[in-house]
């Protein structure tokens, strides 16, 4: 089954990203971050990139980026006529990639001592007032709408985060495709109907559908054997009786 | 020269404090004796002495007000012709002003944060009230706007609220936000 | 022992102000220049040591806050949440709160993954906000934290972030970031 969109801010196997399992590397082998060849750790990236088969194809791109960089620069070492075209210079020396390797490992101390603050509460707050007795007045309206209008921007995004992102499909809408190509092609698969790479959203939508229309008698449902192709074939009286 | 741990957690929670708060309820509130409350309370008292700040009490009742010396300066501030509210305050009362009538549960669920202190905030202002218990599992209050908040934003009515698109152009009045 | 004038002024108008109040407006409002009220922040900075009060700015705003080591018993009266942040926000939190203005590519670049959920949900809570477009190609957005997350970890200004740092001993500030 196809891998349904990631919960939010969920690190991946105990790693917030390519460059965090690249630190890890180093640290683990107490290297030091400003001698030590990227290189030498090209093999064991690329193994543990290796075990977390189960990330979704653009996270796994990330990490294949800094791998083949590091394979890149363990093979300029071993042949070191093998120099970068010019004008790659500056995008691909081992120089770039060490400073972003250090840039990163700043930026996560300062998140560990951020984490520190929040976690040992010690927080200011400030008065938001009420021993003060004067009427208000001089509101402006426009200031008002202008806050309501960011509160609905930030609520609007929250929950598209949390929702399936991209293509949201109804059953109902999801229905009239199938009843469409079918119209077409009396034999589907259910293979065919849910495409290369579906999303979770889309699979268990599309599986609705097809129940909906075996439920009207637009359909036959076949399925040869426990795990076997799902077939699906159009009633044809019936079909067009629905589709006027 | 710094005043005893007691007479800080004291003064900081009157700081906060929208209402005056009782000597008992001090001494719950940060964990010490109504003795050692009843002692910070005077050595507060103390050092606001030339200060713009002075604490007041009634009967038990304790509270940091702004020294009357003071008054000159902050009935200025006070007196600029613009309603003062925090932007936390602000939005709240948005939600308020454009869902009413609303529990507080489904304010905090709109603005994603908690928002006990900017509702109390708003109604000692009488800028929004308790409409009435909505009838659903916990009776939860409902609030709205009030007269006074007509009043300080110059509307006649809750009609005259400005139009709010929302970010794809559909009139804010279609949007649903999900319950809580 | 007491304050001067315009500090006792300057206090009791932050006091009443439920907002960061200018440096300009403060002279404004209580007619004294903007030398004094300076040194009259600088005065109150100084008093504030040691009690249950802070000052707390941002540029030239100023605010009283309550000193972060009293949040526990302010929490404890307002009956406030803790906030949590997970280590990829509290990651993007860091890069904003130290590089702002930075835009989200930036931060992308720097953090080696996908930030939108993040930047979201920093958003979402306040402690980062949009500042405005850079003038770039593509006119991307420029983040910087806000007011609450001064207020949230307990930081009197941005310059009192952290000093963390960077792998060699170096002081992190030191280090200059490839542009992406």
């Amino acid at each position: 089954m196809p891998v349904g969109p990631r919960p939010p801010d969920v690190s991946i196997v105990g790693f917030e990203g390519p460059l965090d399992l690249l630190l890890e590397l180093v640290e683990e082998k107490k290297l030091d971050i400003f001698t030590m060849r990227l290189g030498d750790l090209a093999d064991e990236y690329l193994a543990r990139v290796r075990r977390m088969a189960v990330l979704p194809a653009d996270e796994v791109s990330a990490f294949l980026y800094i791998a083949s960089r590091l394979v890149l620069l363990k093979a300029r070492s071993l042949l070191p006529s093998l120099t970068p075209a010019a004008n790659d210079e500056e995008l691909d020396t081992e120089e770039e990639l060490r400073l972003r390797l250090i840039e990163y490992a700043t930026t996560k101390g300062r998140a560990e001592a951020l984490g520190d603050r929040m976690r040992a509460g010690e927080r200011a707050f400030h008065r938001e007032g009420g021993t003060v007795e004067l009427p208000p007045k001089g509101g402006d309206p426009d200031a008002l709408a202008a806050a309501w209008l960011k509160v609905m921007a930030l609520t609007r995004r929250t929950q598209e985060d949390v929702e399936v992102p991209g293509e949201r499909y109804s059953v109902e809408q999801r229905t009239a495709e199938i009843e469409a190509l079918m119209a077409e092609r009396p034999k589907v698969t259910f293979a065919t109907l849910l495409g290369d790479r579906p999303t979770l959203g889309y699979a268990i939508v599309t599986f609705i559908a097809l129940l909906d229309l075996y439920r009207r008698l637009a359909i036959d449902i076949t399925q040869d054997e426990l795990f076997g192709e799902i077939r699906i074939e159009r009633k044809v009286q019936r079909m067009e009786g629905l589709t006027e | 020269m710094t005043r005893s741990a007691v007479a800080a957690a004291v003064e900081a929670v009157l700081f906060v404090a929208e209402k005056p708060v009782s000597r008992a309820e001090l001494a719950r509130t940060i964990g010490a004796g109504a003795k050692a409350v009843g002692e910070a309370l005077g050595e507060l008292e103390e050092w606001y002495r030339g200060t713009g700040l002075r604490l007041q009490h009634e009967g038990d009742d304790w509270q940091i007000v702004t020294a009357p010396e003071m008054a000159p300066h902050v009935a200025t501030y006070l007196g600029a012709d613009r309603l003062r509210l925090s932007s936390a305050a602000l939005e709240t009362l948005a939600v308020v002003a454009y869902r009413q009538p609303v529990t507080r549960a489904e304010v905090e669920s709109i603005r994603g944060v908690n928002c006990d202190q900017t509702i109390y905030t708003l109604m000692s202002r009488r800028l929004i009230a308790e409409l009435g218990r909505r009838e659903a599992p916990g009776s939860p209050f409902e609030y709205g706007t009030t007269w006074e908040f007509l009043e300080c934003f110059g509307l006649a009515s809750l009609d005259a609220l400005p139009t709010v698109l929302s970010p794809e152009g559909v009139r804010s009045e279609d949007e649903r936000v999900p319950s809580p």
